[in-house]
């Protein structure tokens, strides 16, 4: 118990270190490219006084950029991410609100793909080089090189345009919803961006998994199990699965991680409101704090899931040392 | 001791390989026998087959490996025409298997309780406590001291030959009549490898179980084995009692394996530079394998009719047969 | 006397003999080739826009538009075609980038271990958890507001070269990582510890013995990378971030997704030439590993 | 006295790191080798015997400094040759490399999977330069027929070969600078019977023929006793008893080296073992014993043995011991 806190103080220490560093890094470039009111006068001649003043008031323009970093720093760090220069709304509300419907699509589609990767790679490695296996790996070869946008388009273009079943862009009817519940419009909204996720987050974990499973269901102890009488299904699901998935808990830490940096695309595809759009407009408008704030957002979550996966380690691979 | 029906009886069994580049023929008519009790070594280098053999006892042959042909009876049933079901209530029941690397052959990820429980428990309608305390018993007999705390460790927290020790308790967890023991001390230091030995030599012994150890060392199948069986590139050579096959083997390959291997008890002149007798040549592709006797390119008394014909076993004395047309084996064109 | 193939020339008779990776070559082949002499074949100059003239633009393929015309009134088919070469410029510019890049920190760390180790792998770490795809695309458009009105404004294809050297030096760890552990794996080898013995210098153990030997396994990787920064580049250019000087399949996506309902083949095509290109590259790497690394020898 | 290596005092440790949150820091310390003192003279064969574990890699390596030794001194030709290559003179270097080389155990490891047989066997004339460029196509040639493989055999590839024939070539390449000391570690442990007995041969009849001195490592003690004059068993990371092999292996004065030739089955059904059972594994290097490092698994271990290490002196028949209560 002791070696796992004095672990865990350790990793959290190295990670507060990883956001600090990559924090400023991002600052820095930001800010190194321009100062953010020559930006903005450059690219808005008519931006008002107002919001003018409100960015130098936030950045403390006067002060040299290793200062205004840190300042910036203690604001962060008290959650405060400034208010947005396009909508006047606090930054951190906004993120809250998009991040809520980008991460609606985000969470079902990892886990659901997680599931079917599982069935396929278990189908696909215990019958290794059949039809069978050849057929999955070629599907998920397909899936895994199928950029996501373009599968977004092909399934807007047939169920929304040509077959007219699912909506082409929103997460909600403007007016009318389905069946007058609002909750069944939402999924009827999801379906097709939740699809154009599941399908590549499927590929590409079945490809990682039936590649570790080939490998440990070549292992002794796997002979060994058989040896004693282990059905297979016990064989595959319970001793092999377990070492194969092992190796994926990377990738499905760096899955969850990204969550909102993937989402841009996702959701200019399927016009969704979520934190990607959200950051494509603040690109766009340059709004400086919204820019800052869900960057920052994005590397918390991303280093803080591969905190979560290096925990996931201790508890599943007993192998792991602490120390 | 011939009147015993054997307990397992494998005759001419051929496992081939099926592979892109074509079929290759790694075990191509190996016979071998084990009676009750008695343990039976069987002898031979890599690529002779033995392990295959081995696995084909349990029909666990990988892929793309295959059993083609011959018959593998165990207490009279063919085990070849077995369904799953049938098969898996033999595997660790009736017949169970210890692997060459311990280091390998545990779950990494499962507590050594976990695994041995699991296993009694799919064989036997036992609670999972009665499962623990048979658990515990098995490792007591197998020279651990303290069972209990063992049962929580997981395997990489365990020594190899503590390892080895547990594989043998898994073998033995529901008292299976055969053995089979795949080089079980090969990977494990000459001290420990003695300790294992005196064990399997000491269970076998008080469980009256019989053993198939396969072994390339000539000195562990001595220390162990009742009877010999030696193969080369997947064909039986030679089988006979352990005095025979040592005190007077028949088959050039036996000859051959025993005279070329230094020996502890033996002082040799470094005065006047020693020499091994040797076998020239290598240890033939079985993708390409040679023709007729698969000893033949590199044996010192091979003839014309060698590369033809094919030696079948031929019983030189009683229960010692012997695969070479030098022998008096009849060949057969192949 | 004929001289036996070596491990280059083995692995290339493997690659050859597995069916995804010969898929993966041609189809890698057939983008280059395209890119290389499809310029000299392509129906129409890129920038004639004549069909907005005679009102048939968003026109559907027909003999004289293979691929339609868009939006613009542009012959897709011969975008396509000019977005080849951009679309290799990309892959290569970025993988040779982050390949130096990564081939040197992972080389370092894993031949000289240490402290030297333990300090560029944690380096490499903190570029791990950079969110790279989001900031690739707020410094895109930052700069292209920040160089107006400098001498770097008439630089050609300023945003791509821009892209193409951030996506390499955003790209690099996974190669390091890769380099890493085949310098650990090798530096320990025993022909590395013979030649040491011989009496060889580190250099000669570096440059003869160590890096040929990784490089099969870099090249699977980098392969991926190739594929993995096309791929990134015409997210970019299809979110609107790309060179508006620049023919880029991203870029067609951008300027005909809205009207994707009346000219879907102007979204396709580009879609396609991506699909084709990214599949081939993840093919081939595909089938590299398979032949450098033969896991069963059959 | 004309030993053509001496060893004296090698010790190498190994730091134990515990990772922190940037670097990491060193709580401990495994011994692999501690202590070590040998010495061969010119033409003999020395053995060094022991488990997995008990450093006799380690000192070879350390010796030839494949690894940095922690401690102590190497003499070869009565040179101390530690400095020489810790230092720059790369002519130095050179010469001291020149006189003494290693053969690997794994012979699937120890070829450049990307040369040709003759660039391997080219690489130590390139190096050293002892022989002009026109000559070195006709040495390759000859040192490939020296260890019984053909001239052609320069143009392929190590995959093309079996393990046997890939450790003639790792003879062969040890042998390009005329060594005179060679290193085999394990040579034919990894090797089939049938082939281990050809590899043994040429390496008896090499030594003969040019003079050779062999310092054999090996776990084998079957082949050990085909091989060596002389045998010294390691223990932990110490050697406890140096013998001429027929005074060891009939009668091995150390407790552990008795428990070690005991082990040893032997191809023969009627040879009824004589066996001490050996309880327990070693301790772990970590955590060195006090005293005589094989006291806890010592049936005969007296109460100094528990306190004071034994030192490793002459007790006759050119025989080292180190034991407070020999057999």
């Amino acid at each position: 118990m002791v070696g796992i806190l004095r672990y865990l103080i350790r990793r959290l220490l190295f990670s507060m270190l990883l956001v600090l560093g990559v924090s400023a890094i991002i600052f820095f470039l930001l800010n190194a490219i321009g100062n953010p009111v020559d930006v903005l006068m450059a690219d808005n001649p008519g931006i008002t006084d107002q919001a003018l003043a409100a960015v130098k008031a936030y950045y403390h323009l006067d002060a040299p950029v290793w200062q205004r970093y840190l300042i910036w720093l203690g604001h962060v760090a008290q959650l405060d991410f400034g208010t947005s220069i396009s909508t006047n709304l606090p930054v951190g509300g906004m993120l809250l609100t998009f991040g809520a419907e980008t991460l609606k699509l985000q969470i079902p589609a990892i886990l659901l793909a997680l599931l079917m990767a599982i069935a396929f790679a278990a189908v696909a490695a215990v019958r290794q080089y059949s039809r069978t296996d050849f057929g999955v790996m070629s599907a998920a070869l397909f899936g895994h090189s199928l950029p996501g946008f373009l599968l977004g388009v092909l399934l807007i273009l047939i169920f929304a345009y040509w077959l007219g079943i699912f909506p082409s862009y929103g997460a909600y009817s403007t007016r009318n919803p389905l069946m007058g519940s609002y909750v069944i419009d939402g999924a009827w909204h999801m379906v097709l961006p939740l699809t154009m996720l599941t399908v590549f987050n499927t590929a590409t974990l079945t490809l990682l998994l039936r590649a570790n499973l080939v490998d440990v269901l070549r292992q002794d102890f796997i002979m060994a199990a058989r040896a004693s009488g282990l059905p297979e299904r016990r064989v595959v699901f319970h001793h092999a699965l377990r070492n194969a998935i092992i190796p994926v808990l990377t990738y499905l830490g760096i899955l969850f991680g990204l969550m909102l940096a993937t989402a841009p695309v996702t959701e200019s595809v399927f016009t969704w409101p979520g934190a990607g759009a959200l950051y494509l407009s603040a690109i766009q408008a340059l709004d400086y704090p919204l820019i800052m704030g869900e960057t920052m957002v994005v590397t918390v979550m991303l280093v803080g899931f591969t905190l979560l996966t290096d925990l996931a380690y201790v508890l599943i691979d007993p192998r792991i040392r602490l120390d | 001791m011939t009147d015993v029906p054997p307990l397992l009886n494998v005759r001419n069994l051929k496992v081939h390989f099926f592979t892109q580049a074509g079929v290759a023929p790694a075990v191509d008519g190996i016979d071998f026998r084990v009676n009750p009790r008695e343990t039976l070594g069987l002898v031979g280098e890599s690529g002779s087959g033995k392990t295959m053999a081995s696995l084909a006892v349990l029909r666990l042959v990988p892929p793309p490996a295959r059993i083609v042909s011959g018959s593998i009876e165990f207490q009279n049933r063919d085990l070849l025409t077995l369904d799953e079901a049938a098969l898996r209530d033999l595997r660790g029941k009736h017949v169970a298997m210890i692997f060459q690397n311990p280091a390998y052959s545990l779950n990494p990820i499962f507590t050594i309780g976990d695994q041995l429980t699991e296993i009694l428990r799919w064989h036997e309608p036992v609670s999972r406590t009665a499962a623990r305390d048979r658990a515990a018993d098995l490792l007591r007999l197998v020279g651990i001291a303290d069972p209990l705390q063992r049962l929580r460790q997981f395997p990489h927290e365990l020594s190899g030959g503590m390892k080895q020790r547990i594989c043998i308790a898994r073998a033995l967890l529901c008292n299976p009549a055969l053995i089979l023991a795949d080089e079980p001390t090969t990977n494990l230091d000459v001290t420990i490898q003695a300790q294992i030995l005196d064990l399997l030599a000491e269970l076998r012994d008080r469980l009256r179980m019989a053993m198939l150890l396969v072994s390339h060392d000539m000195g562990v199948v001595a220390r162990m084995a009742h009877r010999i069986t030696v193969v080369y590139a997947g064909r039986t050579c030679e089988t006979g009692d352990a005095r025979t096959i040592f005190h007077t083997p028949q088959h050039p390959y036996t000859r051959a394996l025993l005279e070329s291997t230094p020996r502890i008890d033996h002082d040799y002149e470094h005065a006047t530079r020693p020499t091994l007798r040797t076998i020239g040549g290598r240890i033939p592709n079985l993708a390409t394998p040679p023709t007729g006797c698969r000893f033949h390119p590199r044996c010192a008394e091979a003839t014309e009719e060698c590369a033809q014909l094919r030696p079948v076993p031929f019983e030189v004395a009683p229960g010692h047969s012997v695969s070479c047309l030098k022998r008096g084996s009849p060949g057969v064109a192949a | 006397m004929a001289r036996p193939p070596g491990q280059f020339r083995q692995g290339w008779h493997r690659l050859c003999r597995n069916r995804s990776g010969l898929l993966g070559l041609s189809l890698v082949a057939f983008v280059v080739l395209v890119a290389l002499i499809g310029p000299e074949f392509a129906p129409y100059t890129p920038n004639d826009q004549s069909a907005m003239l005679s009102f048939t633009a968003k026109g559907a393929p027909t003999w004289a538009h293979l691929f339609g015309t868009d939006r613009n009134g542009y012959d897709v088919l011969t975008r396509v075609i000019y977005g080849a070469p951009t679309a290799l410029a990309v892959g290569l510019g970025a993988m040779l980038v982050a390949s130096v890049i990564g081939i040197l920190v992972g080389g370092i760390a894993g031949y000289l271990g240490g402290t030297a180790d333990e300090l560029l792998m944690r380096f490499t770490e903190f570029f791990l958890v950079i969110p790279v795809f989001i900031m690739i695309l707020a410094v895109v458009r930052l700069f292209s507001i920040v160089v107006v009105g400098t001498p770097l404004e008439r630089l050609p294809f300023l945003n791509l070269a821009t892209i193409i050297v951030l996506l390499g030096l955003f790209g690099w760890p996974p190669i390091a990582r890769l380099a890493r552990a085949e310098f650990l794996r090798l530096k320990n080898m025993d022909f590395v510890e013979a030649a040491r013995c011989i009496g060889a210098q580190p250099r000669d153990i570096l440059f003869r013995h160590i890096l040929p030997n990784a490089l099969p396994s870099l090249v699977v990787v980098i392969a991926l990378g190739i594929g993995g920064a096309i791929l990134s580049e015409s997210m970019i250019s299809f979110l609107g971030f790309g060179d508006p000087k620049a023919i880029s399949w991203g870029q067609l996506l951008y300027f005909n997704y809205e009207v994707l309902r009346v000219s879907p083949w102007a979204v396709l095509a580009p879609g396609g030439a991506i699909f084709i290109t990214v599949l081939g590259f993840n093919l081939l790497a595909d089938g590299l590993s398979d032949a450098f690394n033969p896991r069963l020898k059959q | 006295m004309n030993a053509l290596l001496r060893v004296e005092h090698l010790v190498k440790r190994y730091p134990v790191r515990r990772r922190g949150i940037l670097g990491g820091r060193a709580v401990g310390q495994i011994s692999a080798v501690d202590d070590v003192s040998f010495s061969i003279n010119a033409g003999e064969a020395l053995a060094l015997v022991g488990e997995s574990g008990c450093g006799k890699t380690t000192t070879a390596r350390a010796m030839l400094h494949l690894v940095p030794a922690t401690d102590g001194e190497v003499w070869f030709d009565d040179a101390d040759i530690l400095p020489v290559f810790r230092g720059t003179n790369r002519a130095a270097i050179l010469r001291v490399r020149r006189g003494m080389q290693y053969i690997f155990q794994d012979p699937y490891l120890s070829l450049n999977p990307r040369w040709t047989i003759g660039q391997t066997l080219r690489e130590p004339f390139r190096v050293h330069r002892h022989a002009r460029q026109a000559e070195w196509p006709d040495r390759v040639a000859a040192l490939l027929q020296r260890v019984g493989l053909e001239p052609d055999h320069a143009w392929r590839y190590p995959h093309e070969f079996s393990g046997g024939q890939r450790q003639r070539v790792g003879v062969a390449r040890a042998l390009a600078v005329e060594p005179r000391l060679l290193v085999l570690d394990e040579p034919v442990s990894s090797l089939d019977v049938s082939v281990r007995a050809q590899i043994l041969n040429l390496l008896v009849e090499l030594r003969v023929a040019l003079g050779l001195t062999y310092l054999y490592i090996s776990h084998d003690l079957a082949s050990v006793r085909f091989i060596a004059n002389r045998v010294a068993v390691m223990y932990l990371g110490g050697i406890v008893e140096v013998a001429p092999v027929a005074v060891l292996f009939r009668h091995p004065l150390h407790h552990y080296s008795h428990a070690l030739l005991s082990a040893v089955p032997v191809p023969d059904p009627d040879t009824k073992p004589t066996r001490v059972v050996l309880s327990g594994e070693p301790p772990s290097p970590m955590n060195m014993p006090s005293g005589c490092r094989f006291h806890a698994r010592c049936a005969a271990a007296l109460p100094v043995c528990k306190t004071t290490r034994p030192p490793l002196i002459d007790v006759g028949d050119g025989r080292l011991l180190a034991c407070h209560n020999p057999r």
